[in-house]
């Protein structure tokens, strides 16, 4: 018996097609995965399911009964559990209200029971207490964890609905290994139990650890489904990208080593908010990676260099004179360029046309008082393009694109006047897999013009692919630095967990 | 092996923490520190009687404060809840004058009082969670709207309220003051709400509209749920309005309105929704009523006592937010 | 002797009210010639209802002897006065009256006031033709004693007719726009009812549209507006209600202070605790008068008069 | 909605659309409503309120919950401030001007600072300066004559001055034009529009953020000032809060003119119907003869009704 079944389901934003004809099937005891680029609509499908967006065709059957999901309530109360990508928190609320929240524990008919609350949420807080830090208690507002934390909590939150459907739209994006794998021990423990699972994931090797059948989705349209037991990587990205040939898959062999061009950026005993005591240098037309697990200094170093916030004490010295960053505005005009992967929160500017959305950067540094379009449309359509950027018109709001496009104007911003040093903040979260290999040519273009680049990412095989040189962090500080043939998945992890 | 080990973050330390269980700290040091100088300035004004006198007159302040933090936590506003005191001042006046004064009439008064109250909270909350019209636009549409129905019942300021009425409410039962049995009926009362689904509902709901509904809750039930206990609580202040003034008038409550705003933000609520206390909230409604002694006691001229009124205020709501920043930041 | 008296004022919106406050504070200087005390202290504010409230309770708190109060509601203060006679206060209410039994009025009637105006209106239009008011807060006691007697007086005039009666809220820009608004819809009218200092806006509307000639209106009695009147000879007539009530009100207190008695005791008036003082009244016959005696006062400064201590006095026993 | 009839969600349409519709009842309600002249005295009321919702219209723009209470306040000082410098003396006007202006940028600089420096939230931060300016308006007119506008000045706002039209209404398509280029055509207008959708990714873009809003907050309050000063000239001399009516009307204008109060997104030319809309409204009822109290029921009901044409906001359910 077919526990959920999606066939024919579309949905439009005006203009945009999101989900096309979505067709969807999952058994009971399985973990399902569905995997396609940006903007595939592999979120648009799970909120329909989820009731939080209203489908305008197909149907939707549970056991084999056609159901109306009329809203998040009616979803769940069908059995329908979800982790939302963007999630579902209340900031302010503490850990275990956060995860009961749907159905908070009642006294009488209008209380909340808060024993029953405390003794509930601590249950599920319990299954991830290895992993998830001692600072996650079940009075801990939510505002205060991390980013990593907060995926965990939106994770427990969905385990609480104990629903017989769980679907996950990328719970691992801000998830280290080990907490990856928690997670995986107890979806594996969940399908034993015959729920069946979504889960998403833009991480071929997560697809391939957890997977029991894979879906793809491609332009709103779902491709196929085969079994990941007779599937390889490269067959599901040639599903993903259709008849293209030639994407980069995730080697493990080094690129070739940087040319040798000067020093570009020299940093001496940095410390600042999250990190301490940070020296090194980068050179021209080198690609300096930042590597580790994850929150340990590694973004605040880039944020800091970029004067948001400025570093507390040591100096930076740019092509040989020292640099003084206050704000992001003066590290512009000093030369530096940050593209962050949260584009939410530090790229797009929400509803406003694409054209306002690349030149804010251009403008600052040419000094511009007056906004003429075509002006300024001619600096944005060359970045624009050649980051392959998929848009119908300077004017539309960025609003009406995928996720990763969105994220490519914000790049392009940065790109359209040459930077000297640019500082690259995990920019492929969330960014399909041949986006991603568009970025990482682009980016070994411009080291090759001469720009020193400082990457930090959050997989492994990006920065080993990517990066020159490889600083390891470790609790705030550089712990090793690899190059040349040091740079293997071995070296990178064994520094990585040293200290932990 | 543990993946995560979390480096130094800053700490919650003391304060923070403290700050985090009780938003009103320092709400409640200004208002130690007012009750001070208003001591030094007129040793009388804190003998009982003053004191009496000052929990009677902003006993309405402090419910109509009450009544607005619901509608913050959810991250609404409602510049109706002074309106709305009025609509049901009026009625209740009116009401009981025609019902004979009567203590069986009295009773009936309010009852219907609350029930207006209610259903104006529910009006508000309709026209704003329901029609999604923006609310600081919509209620003062409202205001206007309920103010008018107001002059309809009671024209002219000043049908007397029966003398029982006001007696009962200005006396004191077994030597303590009828007010503060009030002021313990109403602790019971938000000690209870406090723990009601509801307030942490809207509460979620303040945090993040989308995110409530997504993860399922009944977002517009709920913020009508807040706007019904906004009018409830509205409605309670003006019982206290008619206790301490007697007679209906139909604008009564028009500028309490900005004032309860400014006690909720006073009291360490934030305007943005999703934190906030209901007792920081009361706590400031005194603070807006000692201010003011304050600044007659310290012999202000009666031309600068406006203006030193409104500077003190500012300086307080500037005061009260930074220091609870400091603290949860 | 000394006496300690309390002043509340609860709206600062005009200088009528500062002009108020600034005579009983000279009035109340005037005793120290007579060998008696006074001390005023004032709390004048922009406050709502509890506001003032507020007031009369922190002058309780300071034990005045008397508080004078220019209310903002007639019956509101029942039950804070009732406080106030129990603490031993002598409780004085002027330019509005009140309910309480606890108080006495002194100052003119409102209703009278209006009525006078209204009369003269009526008689100045020969009994027959098209009037419109424009009056102040709908809801504000005062204002409804207003709309009171103009209507009972228009009411004894069958050939007035009233088309319309607006509110301007006491805001002399609100006054100018209504009255534009009143002209453009009735464009035939003859007369106009407008109150205190709405009225120079109303006049203001009424010079611009040339119209100045045809419509014969009420005016208000400061400075300024006699200075138009008398320069554009406009058909207008003006109760006073002066600013030295509160001077007046003042002076009956300390006398009531020194335990004297009234001849009559106070008990006109709706609540029966009223003591009414003379209205004067502007017309374009004693015009000349009335701006001669504003000779070198500001613009702003409005026709005033006051008992003395010794028309006071003479009022007791 | 059909993609033919969709120019009918425009807010400039809609309120367009209302403004006749509200003239042609006035007029059948009572006869003359829309002749001319009387169109034109409408205009110049709602320049009065347009002028201030323009500074109003920018704060709210910019975000972060930006809304400027203490309009109403700078709007009255001005006036006073307006009417001593000038007293009555044409003379007097250009540093009546001045004295305006800087009274505006003045308390707009102290509302910026106040809510960027120590991130006060706009609403308790102009709230709070409202009380503060309304007792400075007792202070300042204590003793002091209130002074009264110069005769060009009124001139300038009552009589006609170029095609018919009086100069505050050339004033304010002069204020409209102005706005427009700078929100469309300016880098300053991108940024403002890019600090109300997303504060923080401007910052990180290199907006001078915090500038940004401080100056903000000073347009406003010499737009307000602006309004004071022509309020002068409309009411021949300045008495205490002649301002306070614009405080919530012009954030209703904002509001019918389509620019939500989240910011981000909308624009003045929408404002400067919905002050033409809301001042129509306002007159109707004032001609139409029934009670008080029922005139206040229509006003209420008629906003929330106009609102449901396009203040209302998205579902939570896309
Ligand atoms: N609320 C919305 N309004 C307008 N367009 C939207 C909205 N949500 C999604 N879209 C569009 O629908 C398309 C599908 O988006 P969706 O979020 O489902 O993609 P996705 O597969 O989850 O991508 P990603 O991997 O980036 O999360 C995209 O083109 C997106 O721009
Ligand atoms: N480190 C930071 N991270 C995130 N947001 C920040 C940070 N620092 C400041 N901001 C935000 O950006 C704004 C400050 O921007 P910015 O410092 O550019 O203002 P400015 O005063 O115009 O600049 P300048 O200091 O050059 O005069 C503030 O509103 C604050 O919320
Ligand atoms: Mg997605
Ligand atoms: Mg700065």
């Amino acid at each position: 018996m077919t526990k959920l079944k999606l066939s024919g389901v579309s949905k439009a934003y005006g203009a945009t097609m999101a989900l096309r004809h979505g067709d969807l099937e999952i058994e009971a005891g399985e973990v399902h995965v569905l995997i396609g680029a940006n903007g595939s609509g592999k979120s648009t499908l799970c909120k329909i399911v989820a009731g939080s967006v209203r489908p305008d065709r197909g149907t939707v059957l549970i056991d084999d009964r056609p159901v109306t999901v009329s809203g998040p309530r009616a979803a769940k109360a069908l059995g329908i559990g979800i982790f939302y990508q963007e999630l579902s928190l209340a900031e302010h609320r503490s850990v275990a209200e956060n995860i009961l929240m749907p159905d908070l524990p009642r006294k009488g008919r209008l209380f909340v029971n808060r024993e029953a609350l405390a003794e509930t949420a601590g249950r599920y807080i319990a299954l991830f207490a290895q992993v998830a830090g001692e600072d996650l208690t079940a009075d801990t507002p939510v505002g205060r964890l991390r980013a990593d934390q907060r995926q965990l909590v939106e994770i427990m939150k969905a385990l609480a609905s104990k629903a017989p459907v769980l679907i996950f739209d990328e719970p691992t994006s801000a998830l280290d290994r080990a907490q990856v794998d928690r997670f995986f021990e107890i979806l594996r423990g969940l399908r034993n139990e015959g729920r069946s699972i979504v889960f998403i994931s833009h991480r071929m090797d997560e697809i391939f650890a957890i997977g029991d059948r894979v879906t793809v989705i491609r332009d709103g349209e779902t491709i196929g489904t085969t079994t990941i037991a007779d599937t390889s990587p490269a067959a599901v990205i040639r599903m993903m990208v259709g008849e293209q040939e030639g994407l980069a898959v995730p080697q493990d062999a080094p690129p070739a080593s940087a040319t040798g061009g000067g020093t570009a950026l020299s940093v001496a005993h940095l410390s600042g908010q999250g990190f301490s005591d940070v020296s090194f240098t980068v050179a021209r037309g080198e690609i300096l990676g930042l590597g580790g697990l994850h929150g340990q200094g590694q973004s605040a170093l880039l944020r800091a260099l970029f004067g948001a916030p400025p570093a507390h004490s040591g100096a930076v010295t740019l092509a040989g004179a020292a640099l003084r960053t206050e704000n992001p505005r003066s590290a512009i005009t000093s030369g530096l360029a940050y593209v962050s992967g949260d584009r939410g929160r530090d790229g797009v500017i929400t509803g406003r046309p694409i054209l306002e959305n690349v030149t804010p950067v251009h403008a600052l540094r040419n000094r511009l008082m007056l906004a003429s379009p075509g002006r300024l449309a001619a600096g944005a359509l060359p970045a624009l393009k050649a980051l392959n950027t998929k848009f119908a018109g300077l004017s539309h709001p960025i609003s009406s694109l995928s996720g990763g496009n969105q994220q490519k104007i914000v790049i392009a911003r940065w790109l359209i006047d040459r930077p000297d040093v640019l500082l690259l903040d995990d920019p492929t979260k969330g960014i399909d897999l041949s986006a991603k290999a568009d970025l990482f040519a682009l980016i070994r273009k411009l080291a090759e013009d001469g720009l020193a680049i400082i990457l930090y990412s959050s997989e492994d095989a990006e920065l080993l692919n990517n990066a020159d040189r490889i600083l390891v962090f470790n609790g705030g500080s550089v712990r090793r630095e690899l190059a040349g043939a040091e740079r293997t998945r071995y070296n990178l992890y064994h520094a990585a967990y040293e200290a932990a | 092996m543990t993946a995560t080990p979390s480096i130094a973050r800053e700490g919650r330390g003391g304060f923070g923490a403290l700050l985090d269980r009780f938003p009103f700290l320092p709400a409640i040091v200004i208002l130690i520190v007012l009750l001070v100088l208003n001591g030094l300035f007129e040793p009388n004004s804190l003998s009982f009687r003053s004191l009496t006198g000052l929990v009677r007159t902003y006993m309405a302040l402090m419910l109509l404060a009450v009544a607005q933090t619901y509608v913050v936590y959810a991250a609404d506003i409602d510049l109706s809840v002074g309106a709305i005191a009025s609509l049901v001042n009026v009625t209740i006046i009116v009401l009981m004058q025609h019902l004979g004064g009567g203590g069986l009439s009295v009773v009936a008064a309010l009852g219907v009082g609350v029930l207006v109250g209610l259903a104006c909270g529910l009006v508000n909350g309709f026209v704003v969670a329901a029609l999604r019209l923006q609310a600081i636009v919509a209620t003062f549409a409202t205001s206007i709207f309920f103010t008018g129905l107001a002059l309809t019942i009671l024209p002219v300021a000043g049908m007397p309220a029966p003398t029982a009425f006001w007696r009962t409410y200005g006396g004191s039962f077994f030597g303590i003051p009828f007010v503060f049995y009030c002021v313990a009926v109403l602790a019971v009362l938000l000690y209870l709400l406090a723990r009601s689904r509801l307030a942490t509902q809207l509460l979620a709901v303040g945090d993040g509209q989308q995110a409530a509904f997504q993860s399922g809750l009944p977002v517009t039930a709920i913020r009508i749920g807040g706007y019904a206990l906004c009018g409830v609580f509205a409605a309670l202040a003006a019982f206290c309005i008619t206790g301490d003034t007697a007679s209906g008038d139909p604008l009564v409550g028009a500028k309490m309105t900005l004032f309860s705003v400014a006690a909720v933000v006073l009291g360490g609520s934030a305007l943005s929704g999703g934190f906030g206390t209901v007792v920081g909230s009361v706590i400031a409604a005194l603070i807006i009523g000692l201010i003011n002694a304050l600044v007659f006691f310290a012999g202000t001229p009666s031309h600068w006592q406006n203006f030193v009124q409104g500077l003190a205020i500012l300086a307080a709501l500037m005061v009260g937010i930074l220091v609870s920043r400091r603290g949860r930041a | 002797e000394d006496f300690k008296i309390g002043l509340s004022n609860g709206w600062v919106g005009s200088e009528w009210r500062t002009q108020m406050i600034e005579e009983a504070e000279a009035a109340a200087a005037l005793w120290k010639e007579r060998g008696v005390n006074v001390e005023v202290v004032a709390q004048s504010a922009n406050v709502d209802v509890p506001g003032q409230i507020a007031h009369v309770r922190n002058f309780i708190s300071q034990g005045v002897n008397a508080i004078i109060i220019n209310p903002n509601s007639p019956t509101a203060f029942d039950p804070v006065f009732a406080q106030a006679k129990e603490a031993g206060i002598l409780v004085i209410a002027t330019d509005a009256e009140v309910s309480s039994p606890d108080a006495t009025y002194v100052g003119i009637d409102q209703k009278g006031w209006a009525m006078e105006s209204a009369k003269w209106l009526a008689e100045t239009l020969d009994g027959k033709g098209k009037v419109v008011a424009i009056n102040g807060v709908a809801g504000h006691p005062a204002n409804e004693m207003r709309v009171a007697g103009y209507r009972e007086v228009f009411g004894q005039h069958d050939g007035i007719e009233i088309v319309n009666e607006v509110n301007a809220n006491w805001d002399q820009a609100q006054g100018q726009q209504a009255m534009q608004n009143l002209l453009a819809t009735y464009p035939d009218i003859d007369g106009v009812w407008v109150q205190d200092g709405m009225a120079a806006g109303a006049w203001r509307s009424i010079m611009d549209a040339d119209k100045a000639g045809d419509i014969a209106a009420t005016g208000e009695i400061r400075k300024d507006f006699i200075d138009i009147w008398t320069e554009n000879k406009l058909n207008s007539g003006a109760s006073v209600n002066p600013p030295g009530v509160m001077a007046s009100a003042l002076n009956v207190a300390v006398l009531m202070l020194q335990g004297r008695e009234l001849k009559e005791p106070a008990t006109a008036g709706q609540y029966g605790n009223a003591m009414y003082l003379p209205i004067p009244f502007i017309s374009s016959d004693n015009l000349a008068e009335a701006a001669a005696s504003m000779e070198g006062k500001p613009g702003h400064y409005s026709y005033t008069s006051a008992l003395s201590i010794d028309d006071a006095e003479a009022l007791f026993k | 909605m059909s993609q033919a009839l969709s120019f009918l969600r425009n807010p400039l349409v809609v309120a367009l659309a209302l403004i006749v519709a509200l003239l042609v009842l006035g007029n059948a309600l009572s006869p003359g409503f829309a002749s001319g002249q009387q169109i034109l005295r409408l205009l110049i009321v709602a320049a009065l309120l347009g002028i201030v919702a323009a500074g109003q219209n920018l704060v709210i723009l910019g975000g972060r919950e930006g809304i400027d209470l203490s309009v109403g306040g700078v709007v009255s000082l001005s006036a006073i401030v307006a009417g001593n410098a000038m007293n009555g003396l044409d003379a007097g006007i250009p540093a009546a001007i001045l004295a305006c202006v800087a009274t505006g940028a003045f308390f707009g600089l102290l509302n910026g600072l106040g809510v960027t420096l120590l991130r006060i939230p706009p609403l308790v931060m102009t709230l709070g300066m409202l009380g503060v300016l309304q007792g400075l308006l007792v202070v300042i007119r204590q003793g002091v004559p209130s002074g009264r506008a110069a005769p060009a000045l009124s001139e300038f706002v009552t009589r006609p001055f170029l095609l018919g039209l009086p100069g505050i209404i050339w004033l304010w398509i002069a204020i409209g034009l102005l706005m427009a280029f700078i929100l469309n055509r300016t880098v300053l207008g991108h940024r403002i529009y890019a600090i109300g959708s997303n504060e923080h990714a401007a910052f990180m873009a290199g907006v001078p953020v915090r500038r940004m809003r401080v100056l903000l907050f000073v347009l406003s309050g010499v737009f307000s000032a602006i309004a004071g000063f022509c309020l002068l000239g409309y009411s021949g001399s300045s008495f205490a809060n002649v301002g306070e009516q614009y405080m919530l009307a012009s954030i209703i204008a904002v509001v019918l003119g389509g620019t939500p109060l989240s910011g981000g997104k909308g624009g003045y030319t929408g404002t400067m119907a919905g002050a033409v809309l809301l001042v129509i409204l306002q007159s109707i009822l004032t001609t139409i003869n029934i009670e008080e109290s029922g005139r206040q029921m229509v006003f209420g009901a008629t906003l929330l009704l106009l609102m449901l044409f396009y203040g209302r906001g998205r579902g939570l359910r896309a």
